[in-house]
């Protein structure tokens, strides 16, 4: 069930790397917090931020530790989407981790919830195929996280 | 074998019949979907729970509960009022009981226990709302045995699919003009203009909007006895008190007291509104309709029942929400449910009390005029535990409004008993 | 910048000075952990929230709701009676408050609003349940005013770090006498036999038990004043009610009146208990103290005060379990601060109208038996009262709870007064 993801053609790595990290603090700050491996799909590559360490930890209690990680789950899976929201998030973790200046606890954005809806539907479409399937033709559809909100990090309380 | 139910994953929709909104008969439905219909059929099966639940012969609350005799007093309730029981019975239950086999009842009565829109078109020629105003105004039965042009009884089924689901999609959809009107009431009073749900309302809200249909509070209005919920000025006992009072409106006069009484029914939905579930966006089929597995699909359980019949239930409606063991989920429940119990038999006796209280003032001579004030505060203190107590959760949608309302009634009914008192002792 | 984070995180522990159990000094810890001592300071900081929070000069809650003035009648809360405020003041406030400096007080008093063990250990020449008792037994000032060998005073600070930490490892710890008694006596009512919370409670329990140590209802038993917390048969409100009843206890005489009446003082840890976040295993420490990131650290805020004081505290407090905006927790706060806020002036003015029928009835010629099922009615209805107005959430910490007390209040009250209306009217 699980994918592999498409290899990154050095292009588009770099075109997500400015995007992300100009716009961003700076490659100091960036390269030294490890910066280069967050563009891998391994979960400590989204660790190398101590402020991510308690989602890593939760996930790595989660159901679905065995089953997906951050990635997969996080990010879109489309192509060039993925990228985008890698220089998109990227900008706002770089930025966040620098200044210091952002919502605690983290909260997740709309906009990632969506991506999040569209992961879950992804690998379990089959399963919830009638679920979805009158969901998509009304507004706000019912979304995976109001019941299973702890999927991806355990217990939320 | 998991070929099998990859298959099954495929095509759920695979329609075998079509059905359109004249089907009212679930069992055609049931070809096309037939893991809804077979759960949809143990809505007759006996469940127990220790508040709620339904058995094969529903209990008469009136024997457990005497003093909801003498608070009917001189109303249809008073003969004949049971517990409720899964909607299977829905359609025999209110053929059945005594307040209609011994009294006259509207043929608005049909409307939440019947699959009715067919009726309804009929009876307006097309038009659902003017249909309803006249089935509304019919003696019961006359409404009931009305027969289609070809001579088949329109009235034949219980809430069926075609109530919430819209045939061409399966959508989910609000049918009933009770509601349609009561919400675009509701709505307008918060600013809303001409709230139509089933092309405002998002599909979580729908969820619950599809049993607020029928599990509400509501009145006959008006001579033509339209069926109506009074939520014009708002969904809390004090705002439909306030509508009703505006109005002028009581539903009985209390035979043994004078008081002019209301009834309260079912106001689930208007409780539920109260509630944190409610506020935290959590529907009705959140807990009354599950999601459960079934081979490679996931479907909504519709059994429609108590969630606290078994473990599973438990398990399926409230741990994805609460991750506590089911013993631990029903422990919860039992402690609310307990708390508003013996509240409301607090409240319970003081009304008993003050109508106590009230004989003795009338044996001492006081007049209608003396007692107006206090059968005033007879009717403010019943409404509330009727609010309560006709409300099918034991308390459990919206714990503390629900004690908060309690608290109310008892206060009114022992000011009213004080002034009875004063009454019967200044009478010489 | 990121680099300095990093050290943070590795050297928390690093100590400047050694502290022991004698250093109820504050700011000596500080050295060590001045980040915990810098948000402590801050405890003299004024807030404000709608029904908490804290101000320069706390209001008189009897000139706010004039009724307790007439509740408390004769006993020395209806001299001066204010809102709490931060811990910064709790020794200062005691000091000054006309219930101290009008009213004669024992040593018991201090317990909770001093750093105290030193002197305990000092008076009891080691032994401190020994020096305990003695301090209890003591008057007011000179148990304030002891100093140690060395002609130093024993009581200086208001509550500080030794009183929760044990100097050696930092760990959380409970000092006061008068909550292992305590709680001992509740643990032993469950049937657990020598309950010690330092040596058999979790870590989360402790993170209660720690404010458990005064935030509790409390009486001073006996000719010696003991301070007992009044837990042996449980901790619900009738529970504790049974406790006094059988103990044949009063706290003071009604003076208008002259029922034998009870004061109920800030049962936060009796009522948090009851409510659903206990249950649930939340700790006052996890709204009161939240964890709060310092660079690459997170620590516990040691500003303590109420987590509604702004965005950011409420963001700190609740939103790790709760994942909705700022404003919709402040709401869900207000609903259920402002049904309880109203059901419990209801039951005010149900006692002061009972209040009122008593005083007719006694102009009428009631006598002292006549009024005696009375006046034990208004002990029922005030202690219920009390048990909520004088608890510091407005109903928060278990609104279900809160409320049904209530209604039982209203009850109590409104019995007493229909009771007190007939005896006006029978005596000629
Ligand atoms: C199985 C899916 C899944 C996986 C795998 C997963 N998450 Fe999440 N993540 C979620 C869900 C669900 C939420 C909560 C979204 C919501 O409440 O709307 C979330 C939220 C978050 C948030 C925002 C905090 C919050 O509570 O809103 C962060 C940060 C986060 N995840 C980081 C990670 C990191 C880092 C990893 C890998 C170590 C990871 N996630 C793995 C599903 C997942
Ligand atoms: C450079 C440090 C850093 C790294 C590396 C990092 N994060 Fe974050 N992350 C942050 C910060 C800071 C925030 C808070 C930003 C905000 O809320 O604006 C955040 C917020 C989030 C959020 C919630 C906010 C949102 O935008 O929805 C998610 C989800 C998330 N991170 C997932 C991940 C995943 C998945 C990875 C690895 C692929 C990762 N993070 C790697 C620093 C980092
Ligand atoms: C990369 C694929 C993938 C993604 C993305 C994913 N899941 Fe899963 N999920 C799985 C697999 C595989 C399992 C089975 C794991 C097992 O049985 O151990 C599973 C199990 C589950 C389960 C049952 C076990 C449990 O943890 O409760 C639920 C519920 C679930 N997923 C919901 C979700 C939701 C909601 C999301 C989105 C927030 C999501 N999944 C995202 C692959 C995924
Ligand atoms: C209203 C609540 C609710 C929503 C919304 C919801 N689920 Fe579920 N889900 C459940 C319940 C309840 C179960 C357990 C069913 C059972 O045990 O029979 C479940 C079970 C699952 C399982 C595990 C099935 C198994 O193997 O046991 C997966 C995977 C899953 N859901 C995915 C999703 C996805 C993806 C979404 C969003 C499209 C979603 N759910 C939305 C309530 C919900
Ligand atoms: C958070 C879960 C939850 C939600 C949401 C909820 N209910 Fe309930 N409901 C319960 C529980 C628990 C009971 C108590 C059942 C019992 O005592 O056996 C109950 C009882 C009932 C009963 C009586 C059932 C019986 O067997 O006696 C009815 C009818 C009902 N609810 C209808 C509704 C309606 C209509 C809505 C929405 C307007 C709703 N409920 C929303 C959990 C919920
Ligand atoms: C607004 C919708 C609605 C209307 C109108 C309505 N009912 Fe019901 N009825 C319900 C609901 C919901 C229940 C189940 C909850 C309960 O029993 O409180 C119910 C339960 C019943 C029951 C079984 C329990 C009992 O009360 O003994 C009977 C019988 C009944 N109704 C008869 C009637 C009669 C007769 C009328 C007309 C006078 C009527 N109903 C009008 C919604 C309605
Ligand atoms: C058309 C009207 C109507 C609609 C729509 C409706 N109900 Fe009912 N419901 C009733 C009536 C009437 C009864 C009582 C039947 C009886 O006692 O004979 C009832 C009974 C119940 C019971 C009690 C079952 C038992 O075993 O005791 C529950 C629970 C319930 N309904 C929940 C719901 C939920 C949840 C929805 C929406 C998903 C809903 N209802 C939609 C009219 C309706
Ligand atoms: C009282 C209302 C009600 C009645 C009657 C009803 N349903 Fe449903 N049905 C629902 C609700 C609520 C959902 C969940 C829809 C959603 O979340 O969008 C649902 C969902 C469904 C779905 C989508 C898949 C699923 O299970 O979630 C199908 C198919 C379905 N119902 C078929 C039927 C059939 C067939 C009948 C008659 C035998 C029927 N329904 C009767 C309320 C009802
Ligand atoms: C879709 C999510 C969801 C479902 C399903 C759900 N709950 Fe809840 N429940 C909540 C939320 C949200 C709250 C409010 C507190 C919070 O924000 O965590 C809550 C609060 C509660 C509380 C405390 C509030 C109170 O009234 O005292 C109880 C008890 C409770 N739920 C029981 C249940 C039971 C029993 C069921 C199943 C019959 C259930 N819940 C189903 C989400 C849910
Ligand atoms: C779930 C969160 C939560 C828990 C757990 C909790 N409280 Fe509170 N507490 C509150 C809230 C919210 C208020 C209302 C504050 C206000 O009105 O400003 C409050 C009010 C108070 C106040 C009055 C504060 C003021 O500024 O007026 C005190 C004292 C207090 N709590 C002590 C305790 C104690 C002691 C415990 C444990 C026995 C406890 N609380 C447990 C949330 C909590
Ligand atoms: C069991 C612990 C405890 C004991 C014993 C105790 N207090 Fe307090 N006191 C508290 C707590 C906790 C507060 C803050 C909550 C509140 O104000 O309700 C407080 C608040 C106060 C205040 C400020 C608010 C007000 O009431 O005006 C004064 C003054 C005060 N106490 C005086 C006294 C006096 C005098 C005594 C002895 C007769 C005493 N205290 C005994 C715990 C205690
Ligand atoms: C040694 C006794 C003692 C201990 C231990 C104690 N408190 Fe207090 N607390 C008090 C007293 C006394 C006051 C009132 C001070 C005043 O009004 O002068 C108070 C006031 C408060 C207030 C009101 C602050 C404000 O700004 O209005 C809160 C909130 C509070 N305490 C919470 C807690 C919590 C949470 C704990 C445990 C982590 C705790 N307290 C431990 C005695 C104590
Ligand atoms: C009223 C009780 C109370 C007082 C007084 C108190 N603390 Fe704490 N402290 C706590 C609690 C509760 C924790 C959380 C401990 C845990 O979760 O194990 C804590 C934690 C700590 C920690 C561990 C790190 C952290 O922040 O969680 C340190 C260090 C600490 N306190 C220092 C101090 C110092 C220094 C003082 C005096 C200036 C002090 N404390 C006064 C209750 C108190
Ligand atoms: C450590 C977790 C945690 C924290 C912190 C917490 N809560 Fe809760 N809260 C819960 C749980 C658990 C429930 C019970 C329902 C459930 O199981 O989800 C609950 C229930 C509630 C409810 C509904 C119950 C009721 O009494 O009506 C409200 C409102 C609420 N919380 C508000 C708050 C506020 C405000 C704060 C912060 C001051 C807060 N909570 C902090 C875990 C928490
Ligand atoms: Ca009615
Ligand atoms: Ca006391």
């Amino acid at each position: 069930m699980r994918r592999s993801y498409p290899r990154l053609p050095s292009s588009l790595w770099v075109a997500a790397l400015l995007v992300g990290i100009a716009a961003g603090v700076g490659f100091f700050t960036f390269g030294y917090a490890e910066g280069l491996s967050y563009f891998s799909k391994d979960p400590a590559a989204c660790r190398n931020c101590h402020i991510m360490n308690e989602s890593f930890d939760s996930w790595q209690k989660s159901g679905h530790h065995g089953a997906a990680a951050c990635v997969d789950c996080h990010l879109p899976h489309g192509f060039v989407e993925k990228y985008l929201a890698k220089a998109e998030n990227g900008y706002h973790h770089s930025r966040g981790f620098t200044f210091q200046d952002f919502h605690e606890p983290i909260r997740i954005k709309e906009k990632n919830a969506g991506i999040l809806q569209e992961n879950c539907v992804r690998c379990h479409g089959e399963l919830v195929h009638d679920l979805v399937a009158s969901a998509s033709t009304r507004t706000g559809g019912v979304r995976c996280v109001h019941c299973h909100a702890d999927v991806g990090h355990g217990p939320v309380r | 074998n998991i070929f099998e139910r990859k298959q099954e994953a495929k095509d759920p929709y695979l329609k075998l019949v079509q059905v359109s909104e004249e089907t009212t008969d679930p069992e055609t439905w049931g070809m096309n979907w037939p893991r809804q219909f077979d759960a949809y059929k143990r809505t007759a099966d006996a469940t127990r729970t220790k508040f709620g639940g339904s058995e094969a012969m529903p209990a008469q609350k009136l024997e457990r509960d005497p003093w909801l005799k003498r608070m009917y007093d001189g109303y249809a309730f008073s003969i004949d009022y049971r517990d409720r029981r899964g909607h299977a019975y829905m359609l025999f239950d209110q053929e059945h009981t005594e307040r209609v086999t011994k009294k006259p009842q509207p043929g608005a009565c049909l409307h939440c226990h019947a699959s009715i829109l067919p009726l309804y078109r009929h009876v307006g020629s097309g038009d659902v709302m003017k249909g309803f105003e006249e089935v509304c105004a019919m003696p019961y039965q006359q409404a009931h045995d009305l027969k289609d042009d070809s001579g088949k009884p329109l009235v034949r089924h219980p809430v069926s699919c075609v109530d919430c689901h819209d045939p061409k999609n399966m959508e989910l959809r609000v049918t009933r003009p009770g509601f349609l009107n009561g919400i675009r009431a509701l709505k307008a009073s918060q600013g809303i203009e001409d709230f139509d749900p089933n092309r405002d309302a998002t599909r979580q809200e729908m969820r619950s909007y599809v049993c607020g249909q029928c599990h509400v509070e509501y009145y006959f209005k008006g001579d033509r006895k339209t069926l109506t919920y009074p939520w014009h000025k708002g969904l809390k006992v004090e705002e439909i008190e306030a509508y009703y009072d505006e109005a002028g409106y009581k539903d009985w006069t209390h035979a043994e007291t004078g008081a002019p009484a209301l009834k309260a029914q079912h106001p689930e939905f208007e409780m539920w509104n109260q509630g944190i579930h409610s506020r935290s966006g959590v529907a009705c089929a959140d807990c009354h309709m599950p999601y459960v597995r079934q081979g490679a699909l996931k479907i909504s359980d519709h059994w429609i029942r108590s969630p606290l019949v078994n473990d599973e239930s438990i398990s399926r409606a409230c741990q994805p929400c609460h991750r506590y063991p089911e013993a631990e989920i029903r422990t919860r429940v039992d402690l609310i449910q307990e708390r508003n119990h013996a509240l409301l038999q607090r409240a319970a006796s003081a009304l008993m009390d003050q109508m106590d209280a009230v004989r003795s003032a009338k044996a001492g001579g006081a007049t209608p005029a003396d007692l107006a004030p206090v059968l005033e505060l007879q009717r403010k203190a019943q409404w509330r535990i009727d609010f309560v107590s006709s409300e099918n959760s034991m308390g459990f949608h919206a714990p503390q409004e629900a004690a908060r309302i309690l608290g109310e009634a008892i206060d009114f009914a022992r000011q009213g008993q004080a002034k009875a008192v004063m009454l019967a002792a200044t009478k010489p």
